[in-house]
């Protein structure tokens, strides 16, 4: 069943991912990557990590996503006009190095690992993944790089404020490039 | 040699304070600044000077010597010597940086603050370097070098100054950059056999070097040099220096840095690495004699003046390697010699041509003729250097150029025989130049009312004149002040060979040890 | 001790003391201490000599060492003079002609605007030539003569702004050059076998240390040798002499006569030791000589300027004193060199007075009939020329014969008939110059004529002294002395060290000695008959002569192409590619290499920056490519 | 790999992660949409958060699950500054085509 | 194991923690006056910046010789994270001295500026400090997101506005690879603790594991992203470029010695088993950094960009020191990268004083003239350019020596060969900015040049470090040396 139900989320993630990136309309590509991250969800609770896969929908697939929805309207985005030679050179070069790439995870994937504690399978520790015991270690293992955390989100904020602050005082706007 | 005064440090040190206080002086204040330059340099000469008489004579070792700590975790030490090697040298140094500086009074119509700033502190490195006996203070100084010339060139030089002063500038520090690391594996080899963190030369004289390393050790010291000396085909950057150098610049540059190669030489690449400088010896005599041939046969035809005298330099300095390469007492002594004749009269050629470059702002030999009406005083003096250069008999050249050939015919007679021919080749192009210069009737109108050598400028040629006739006729003063050194330089050739054959042929170049390359003392960790 | 080092101290002294203060002194001041200072060193080289004579024969070698001028390991060169009788007739040769032509110089510079200049040069010159002959090393002897090769130098090129003279100054150096390029390789080779180069210790060693007729000293030897053709003017490095006549004629009288050239012939024989040990050595000497001395004979036949006629002249009498030396005959070529030097630096001297007296004519064919208008110079013009054609009494008469003795009594017909040949050729041409100058009808150009006057006294006081001892000189050394003649003599200690192979050779019986003296001067007066019968009485015959071997005449007359040769063949091609080394192989090939890695650089530099399109989407592809790379580091493994 | 039947092996999910990882790779070297661009970073980065979610499973820790979470946030504040980026160039130049932006090259 | 409850901080642990806590209530006390009015162009921001880093100087220097692991090694304070932390601030503190001025200027004078650099210094200090990866990664983070609003500080401008977008984008590209490489070797090892990654690694055969040398490859690749190694380096000129000139300085000297930082303490710590298998692979991108950045370096007209270039250049000699391994290459790397900061800094600093309000005259041929007109400068100038060519008597040469001493040491003859030969590449584009200062005249109107009290103080403090440690650097060497002895 699990196997069944990871293979569908799989198969949805992965198709998703590929029109995400395929779609020439960046607001159809943006829906694909809302459903791809709400498979991803699903995969999170398949491997029993029921916390993220909550937050991975609110804030993710729902925030973020929004987020990007919403400037993508805001700039109001055509579809994206990507023929000619250029392009299908810079498509082929791409596929190229994703393909190999992913043949040289394979090769290495392919191989015996030697020990390792991913030989050690999660039977012994089933559901641990639960909200309450990673509320508890996130407040004091973590509570260091949380506090970081913290700032990270401050200096978004400010950076967002500096950068996208509306039209307001002309900041060196009489300035003319001169390089 | 109980010295408590710190003399050879003073003596580095003196210039670059002057120079520092020299760029401190209004920039307005022409007159002020150019005295105090000489000033400043005439006073270095009277502090070196008493090194002439106060070396010990027959004393082959290092006198003066300072030592002092500098970084003690990398083993490198302020230390400081002369000995009858460096003590010439120096001296040829101060002399002639006085020379220049008196000499380009007029020469620098722009900046002469910073000029005569540059000037000293050029002093300073190059007195540096001939005094270090720490190799990597020896090469600090030596790049150091490097800077102020580089400026000298390209600030007030001719109109390709740019040029020049880049191709200088790339071309010596492309050479030396191995030295440094060559400098650095002799460091560890050192270490890695006796355990002790040095860059002490006298550690490094005594550290036994299989053949196999020595040859590529030899090979980056021997570069560096040869770049400076300049050995062919390394000169190319010479010509273009030399031309576009401002007068001053010319002189420091021919009389002082070329010595730095050969200086090296016989201080650093001959003792420290002899049986790769005996495996070489066909390839760098083979060079030294195709510079003696090649350098006289293209100054012949050269039409700018600088520019002959700079190729007359490769021919010059390829004696001088050749003496070394002798490697017999005749031979060193006269590749000393030689150095400083070449020293004196290619100096004083430079500024002779700055002489009439102030006059007439050109150097073109078809810019001239007939100098010797206007400028009969002027033209004697380029005379008697001129001959100094050629080697004439009772000039300072020939003693150093007959005791070359000496010392190279002992060795081997046909480097003789070659290099004999510069002889008759240096008195073909320099004749011809003086011929067309200064002989026949006064071509260009302008040249007509030239006026002759001022008081201040025979006052510039009287101590270079001086110094032609005196080493010349009495050579052995100066001789019996080298020549312990030199003995001291051959013997550990000999000896350092005798070990080094005794050694394996081959051997782990590097043997790895753990202990970090610092040495530090550990702080008290809580 | 008789202060040897005085006497070329007081030239030197001279110099500079007019370098130092000759602008205070005015021309009579200059004139008087320059002429004084050699007039003190002749006295001081007669007071020496002296000294040197009232020794026993074999004590006759006073040597003093003044300082050590160089020593390095087991090399050593002092500053030391040797006086010995060889160097005492040299010294007094050059300081007494030297004296003489100062005098000479006197009145013939007075008005040139260069005269303290040239007794400063002359001065100097003075100071190396005898350094040159009293050194007691072959170093010292190098300093002088490299010295009197430099004044020659600068007293050719004297007149300065003649560029003909500063040309032919350049040549006279450069030429000399070649042949000190040999000296020096010499000197290298003594001192590396022989040890030293102190006279007395390589002379005695040198039976010793070099085999006779072995490589080394035959090398030396020639080494040698081919310094003393430069400096002597012998095949093949002759051609800078008849050139140097650019100079004033005092100077070709005292450097270009007299005294320099004759430096090789001095050298070689202060040599002789070595050259007795390398007979193939000496035979070059021999065949050279005589080759040169009926080699420049035959373009003396075709010159029309007094002093070239004067100057292959003397070329070819250097000729015979070296081949004299070669034949083993030292004595006779020093003897000669003695008596060239006064006759020849008469005739010198005598041409100059008619060229000062012609408003500086010098060509023959616009001379003529001076015999009247100059007396003086007439009468000891032809005593010199008498002297040098080897008519007796003459004293070029007696040295002549000896060499001719020599050559034949050692067995050198092929040499001595040459030598014979050219006596005569000798002959001819000098009376050829004297009946064209003095004799006939006069063909002065009407400017000549109208200044035309005899020398002053300062002038022609030193023509008849040294006509006096053109007349007399000979006399020291008359033939068929029993034990030798006085110079012989007085010589002998300095000739009779080393091997004495020729001394056996010497002896030839009366009767074909008197046949010897004959047939020299027979054929000298068959030249002096033909040069009058040719130009004299009929004049015609030799324009006719010159119709009839025009080819020949052409060959002589430009004296055998051998200038024109040489720049075809050494120095043009050198220049040419020198040209070549420069602009091609330093400029392109060994500099163009070194700007090349720059232009590689900046090349490469170009290229790399259209890598950076500035397209977030090349810099991402670039990445992952990293990335891809690094991985398969991986994988490959 | 493993017996039980409901557990997804190992190798499945990091194969899955490494698709979508180089999927999100491609995305971003073809596409010329600076916005699009973005998003297959998204996929990059949530492509990371399956393979730590998947180790943290197989390894029985929590520890991965905490680095998810703290991705997650730092992806938030990526786009917010991503995103306010994006808009102001467009402001400037009218165009997210990131091969119209190559004012600065070479 | 989840409730472990940590052990209390002890009074050293607050000390050492004292420059984040510092820097983060100084980020905060910024915002917060922010309300309360103030003159246009004060300096109070400038002034509550300097405070809140010498704070931090003032702490740590208290504990300097203390060795605290905290929070189970996310932040550890040894040696190695006091180095760091000074030099960060020592940077920061040279970077709000240039920018004091430079802000008012160019009008960008903004209260966001200095809370954004204070952030990017906190998160500078928590990737060298820690000692797990997570917290490493959230402190490249902090850094990166700060510093891709620093760089498009000049909003209107289209340069600095692109430069922030390309840095963005490819930052978080590589952030991408940098968390696949943290999740792989999580994965492998089981743990993102330094420590315990070299303890697992130590005991195990899983040194070989490809996942364990992919998840290090990964990891290497974001790192060399942040230090801008080939070929990861072409954001760099555009970046450098379009950013305010400041800030250019800054992150020039602070984002790689951040970047530098964090890989040294993982190779160092975690991957000390894997070193052989680095060695080939860091050998090649030294090679390449070096020779890459010094080749396109020729021909650049642009100063910003020609130091960007030379920048990666740089790279390229720190990953000498890296290749050499062992603590003698860290002390070499740590050693360098000082020295680099310094001079980098003072060169983009002398940069920034250039131009008039808003001009920005950044061409080399806008230097022309410069020489004797503005002595300071000019020699100021040439003793950074001659430092960055390692020129003797200068820091950038005692720099090289030790770099290359140690890579000698290590037996690595041809690599350094490559490196020596690579600064005589780089001395001609360096000696390019004397030639225009000195040999050259202005054409037209020459370059104003904008000296103020604090930009001054910052050329003469670099310019006196740089001269000083050029001719005495044994305190810098015993520095360097003993804060990488017992790395935690």
């Amino acid at each position: 069943m699990t196997l069944v139900l990871f293979v569908a989320f799989a198969a949805v993630l992965i198709g998703c991912s590929l029109m995400t990136i395929l779609h020439r309309n960046p607001v159809t590509s943006a829906l694909f990557l809302v459903l791809a991250f709400c498979s991803l969800a699903g995969l999170y609770l398949l491997l029993h990590a029921e916390f993220l896969a909550m937050v991975q929908v609110i804030v993710y697939a729902g925030a973020i996503m929004v987020l990007f929805l919403f400037v993508i309207m805001y700039l109001n985005l055509k579809r994206d006009v990507e023929h000619g030679l250029q392009f299908a050179l810079r498509r082929g070069a791409g596929w190229l190095l994703g393909a190999l790439l992913l043949a040289e995870a394979a090769l290495l994937v392919g191989r015996r690992w030697s020990g390792g504690p991913v030989t050690q399978t999660a039977e012994a520790l089933p559901a641990i993944g639960n909200t309450q015991a990673l509320g508890q270690v996130l407040y004091t293992r973590y509570l260091f790089p949380f506090e970081i955390t913290s700032i990270v989100l401050l200096v978004a904020m400010i950076g967002a404020v500096v950068i996208a602050q509306g039209r307001g005082p002309k900041v060196g706007a009489t300035e003319k490039p001169n390089s | 040699m109980a010295e408590t005064f710190p003399w050879l440090s003073w003596l580095i040190f003196f210039p670059l304070v002057s120079a520092a206080l020299i760029a401190l002086l209004p920039a307005r204040a022409e007159r002020t600044i150019r005295l105090w330059a000489t000033l400043a340099s005439v006073a270095e000469l009277a502090f070196a000077l008493p090194l002439w008489w106060r070396l010990i004579p027959g004393h082959p070792g290092w006198q003066f010597a300072e030592h002092r700590s500098w970084l003690p975790g990398l083993g490198s030490s302020y230390s400081l010597g002369a000995d009858g090697i460096s003590v010439p040298l120096v001296l040829l140094t101060v002399i002639l940086t006085a020379v220049a500086i008196v000499g380009a009074y007029n020469a620098v119509e722009k900046r002469p603050r910073e000029f005569y700033a540059l000037l000293l502190a050029l002093e300073s490195a190059m007195i540096g370097t001939f005094f270090a006996r720490d190799l990597l203070l020896f090469y600090v100084f030596w790049e150091a070098m490097l800077v102020p010339m580089y400026l000298l060139i390209g600030v007030w030089g001719g109109p390709r100054r740019v040029y020049a002063a880049i191709k200088f500038f790339i071309y010596t520090m492309a050479g030396s950059v191995l030295m440094l690391v060559a400098i650095l594996w002799l460091y560890f080899l050192n270490r890695s056999v006796t355990g002790e963190s040095t860059f002490a030369l006298d550690a490094f004289y005594r550290l036994p070097i299989a053949p196999a390393t020595q040859v590529w050790l030899f090979l980056a010291f021997a570069l560096a040099f040869a770049i400076k000396v300049p050995m062919f085909p390394f000169h190319t950057w010479l010509p273009d220096a030399h031309v576009e150098a401002p007068t001053a610049g010319s002189v420091i540059l021919a009389a002082i840095l070329l010595k730095m190669g050969t200086y090296g030489f016989i201080r650093f690449a001959m003792p420290l690495f002899p049986v790769a400088s005996a495996q070489l010896t066909p390839w760098i005599v083979g060079l030294a004699l195709i510079g003696i041939v090649y350098g006289a046969l293209v100054a012949m035809v050269q039409p700018d003046l600088k520019k002959l005298v700079a190729y007359s330099s490769v021919s010059h300095l390829g004696f001088v390697m050749l003496g070394l390469y002798a490697l017999n007492a005749q031979g060193m002594a006269g590749a000393m010699l030689q150095m400083l004749n070449h020293g004196i009269s290619t100096g004083a050629l430079f500024l002779l041509v700055g002489v009439i470059y102030e006059r007439r702002h050109t150097r073109l030999i078809a810019d001239f003729g007939g100098l010797w009406k206007p400028l009969p005083v002027f033209a004697s003096v380029f005379l008697v250097i001129l001959l100094s250069s050629v080697g004439l008999p009772g000039t300072n050249g020939f003693v150093g150029e007959f005791l070359v050939l000496l010392g190279a015919f002992r060795t081997n007679v046909w480097w003789a025989v070659i290099a004999g021919t510069g002889v008759i080749l240096s008195a073909i192009y320099m004749l011809w130049m003086f011929q067309r210069v200064m002989f026949g009737p006064v071509k260009h109108p302008e040249n007509e009312r030239l006026s002759d050598l001022s008081m201040r400028e025979r006052l510039v040629f009287a101590p270079l004149l001086l110094l032609v006739f005196w080493l010349g006729v009495q050579p052995q003063p100066l001789l019996d002040r080298m020549q312990p050194a030199l003995d001291r330089t051959l013997a550990l050739v000999r000896e350092r060979t005798a070990v080094s054959e005794r050694m394996a042929e081959t051997q782990e170049p590097l043997p790895q040890t753990k202990e970090p390359m610092l040495v530090v003392p550990a702080r008290g960790i809580r | 001790m008789p202060l040897l080092w005085i006497i070329p101290a007081l030239p030197l002294l001279a110099v500079a003391l007019n370098l130092l203060i000759g602008d205070r002194l005015g021309r009579r001041g200059t004139a008087v201490l320059a002429v004084g200072s050699v007039g003190l060193s002749f006295a001081a080289a007669v007071r020496a000599v002296m000294a040197l004579a009232a020794r026993p024969e074999h004590e006759r070698a006073i040597t003093e060492t003044a300082y050590t001028w160089m020593r390095v390991g087991d090399f050593s060169a002092d500053v030391a003079f040797l006086l010995d009788p060889l160097s005492a007739v040299m010294a007094l040769v050059v300081t007494g002609v030297g004296f003489l032509i100062h005098v000479y110089s006197t009145g013939y510079m007075a008005h040139d605007a260069g005269y303290r200049r040239f007794f400063l040069y002359l001065n100097l010159f003075m100071f190396s030539m005898l350094t040159l002959v009293l050194a007691d090393n072959f170093l010292l002897l190098f300093v002088g003569w490299e010295g009197v090769g430099l004044c020659s130098y600068l007293l050719i090129g004297f007149w300065y702004t003649r560029p003909s003279a500063v040309e032919a100054g350049k040549k006279a150096f450069i030429v000399n050059r070649i042949g000190d390029y040999g000296f020096i390789l010499g000197m290298l080779t003594l001192f590396a076998w022989g040890g030293s180069l102190q006279f007395e210790r390589l002379f005695a060693a040198a039976p010793h240390v070099f085999a006779v007729g072995s490589a080394v000293i035959t090398a030396a030897t020639l080494l040698l040798f081919l310094g003393a053709t430069g400096k002597s003017a012998q095949l093949p490095l002759y051609t800078w002499l008849p050139d140097a006549m650019e100079g004033p004629t005092p100077v070709s009288a005292l450097i270009h006569a007299a005294t320099m050239v004759t430096a090789g012939v001095y050298m070689v024989a202060r040599c002789h030791v070595l050259f007795d040990l390398a007979p193939a050595a000496l035979q070059t000497v021999a065949v050279v000589g005589a080759a040169t001395a009926l080699f420049a004979g035959t373009i003396g036949l075709a010159q029309n300027d007094i002093k070239r006629v004067l100057a292959y002249s003397t070329v070819s009498q250097l000729g015979y004193m070296f081949f004299a030396c070669g034949v083993g005959g030292y004595g006779a070529g020093v003897f000669h060199l003695m008596t060239h030097a006064f006759f020849k630096a008469l005739l010198f001297l005598g041409a100059g007075s008619v060229i000062h007296a012609l408003s500086d004519e010098q060509d023959l064919r616009r001379m003529g009939g001076l015999a009247r208008r100059l007396p003086w110079t007439h009468g000891t013009m032809l005593i010199a020329t008498l002297a040098i054609a080897g008519i007796p009494p003459f004293a070029g008469f007696f040295s002549k014969d000896e060499i001719l003795h020599a050559a034949f009594a050692s067995g050198h017909y092929g040499v001595w008939i040459a030598g014979l040949l050219g006596a005569s050729l000798t002959a001819f041409y000098m009376f050829r110059l004297y009946v064209l100058a003095f004799r006939g009808a006069s063909r002065l150009t009407p400017e000549a004529e109208h200044h035309l006057h005899e020398s002053p006294p300062s002038m022609i006081a030193p023509l008849v002294v040294l006509a006096g001892l053109s007349v007399v000189g000979g006399w020291i050394g008359p033939p068929m002395m029993e034990g030798g003649h006085w110079l012989a003599r007085w010589l002998r200690p300095v000739f009779e060290t080393g091997t004495h192979g020729h001394e056996a050779a010497h002896h030839v019986s009366r009767g074909v000695e008197w046949t010897l003296i004959l047939l020299s001067v027979a054929a000298a007066a068959v030249g002096i008959y033909a040069a009058f019968r040719y130009y004299l009485q009929r004049p015609e015959l030799s324009t006719r002569l010159r119709e009839q071997y025009a080819a020949l005449h052409a060959l002589f007359s430009n004296k055998y192409w051998v200038d024109e040769l040489y720049d075809a063949v050494v120095v043009a091609p050198i220049h040419r590619g020198s040209l070549r080394l420069w602009r091609f192989w330093d400029e392109k090939i060994v500099d163009g290499t070194v700007n090349g890695v720059g232009y590689v650089f900046e090349g490469a530099s170009a290229v790399l920056r259209l890598f950076q399109t500035g397209f977030v989407g090349t810099y991402a592809w670039f990445f992952t490519l990293g990335v891809v790379l690094l991985v398969a580091q991986l994988v490959r493994r | 790999m493993t017996a039980a039947l409901d557990t997804i092996p190992l190798a499945w999910t990091l194969g899955l992660s490494a698709i979508v990882f180089v999927i999100g790779v491609v995305g971003v070297l073809v596409r010329r949409n600076a916005l699009v661009i973005f998003m297959s970073i998204e996929l990059m980065l949530n492509a990371a958060n399956l393979a730590f979610v998947a180790f943290a499973r197989s390894l029985g820790s929590l520890d991965g699950q905490v680095f998810v979470f703290f991705v997650m946030t730092v992806a938030a504040a990526e786009v917010a500054i991503g995103l306010a980026i994006i808009v102001n160039v467009y402001r400037l130049k009218e165009t997210v085509y990131v091969d119209e932006i190559n004012l600065l090259k070479g | 194991m989840n409730a472990m409850v940590p052990p209390p901080l002890i009074a050293a642990d607050w000390w050492a923690l004292g420059p984040t806590i510092a820097l983060s209530a100084g980020v905060l006390l910024l915002l917060l006056l922010e309300f309360v009015p103030s003159r246009p162009n004060s300096s109070r921001a400038a002034l509550v910046s300097l405070l809140a880093l010498v704070a931090s100087v003032i702490a740590i220097l208290r504990v300097r010789d203390v060795k605290r692991s905290l929070f189970e090694g996310m932040f550890v304070h040894d040696g190695f994270t006091v180095f760091f932390t000074l030099l960060f601030c020592g940077i920061t503190a040279l970077a709000i001295l240039q920018s004091w001025d430079y802000l008012k200027r160019t009008r960008l004078h903004r209260a966001e500026y200095y809370p954004l650099l204070l952030s990017a210094t906190l998160g500078m200090i928590v990737m060298a400090a820690s000692s797990d990866l997570i917290t490493i990664f959230l402190g490249l983070e902090l850094m990166s997101l700060a510093l891709y609003v620093l760089v498009g500080f000049r909003r209107s401008q289209l340069e600095s506005s692109e430069a922030s977008l390309k840095y963005f984008l490819l930052g978080a590209f590589a952030s991408g690879f940098l968390l696949y490489g943290i999740a792989l070797l999580y994965g492998a090892t089981g743990t993102t603790q330094l420590a315990r990654i070299a303890q697992f690694l130590g005991d195990s055969a899983a040194l070989k594991s490809p996942l364990v040398l992919a998840g290090g490859l990964l990891l290497l690749v974001g790192f060399a992203f942040k230090v801008a190694a080939v070929p990861f380096h072409m954001w760099t000129p555009d970046a450098y470029e379009g950013a305010p000139t400041t800030v250019t300085g800054y992150m020039s000297a602070g984002a790689k010695a951040a970047g530098f930082a964090a890989l040294l303490r993982i190779v160092i710590v975690a991957l000390d088993g894997v070193q052989a298998d680095w060695r080939p692979i860091l050998t090649w991108m030294a090679i390449l950094t070096m020779t890459v950045g010094n080749v396109t370096a020729l021909l650049q007209t642009n100063l910003k960009r020609m130091l960007a270039y030379s920048s990666i250049a740089h790279a390229g000699y720190v990953l000498v020191a890296l290749v050499a391994g062992g603590t003698d290459g860290a002390s070499a790397a740590l050693f360098y990268l000082a020295v680099y900061s310094l001079m980098n800094l003072g060169a983009f600093g002398l940069l920034a004083l250039l131009g008039r309000q808003g001009e920005e005259r950044v061409l080399i041929s806008d230097l022309a003239g410069l020489g004797f007109r503005q002595p300071l400068l000019a020699i100021a100038m040439t003793v950074f350019m001659l430092s960055l060519g390692g020129i003797p008597p200068t820091a950038g040469f005692m720099g090289k020596v030790y770099v290359f001493g140690v890579a000698v040491k290590a037996g690595l003859i041809p690599l350094v060969v490559v490196g020596v030969l690579n600064s005589v590449v780089s001395i001609f584009y360096y000696l390019r900015v004397t030639v225009a200062m000195y040999m050259h005249e202005a054409h037209g109107e020459p370059v104003e040049v904008a000296w103020a009290i604090p930009s001054t103080i910052a050329v003469l403090i670099a310019l006196a470090l740089t001269l000083y440690w050029g001719v005495q650097a044994q305190g810098l060497l015993n520095e360097a040396q003993r804060s990488v002895l017992g790395l935690l």
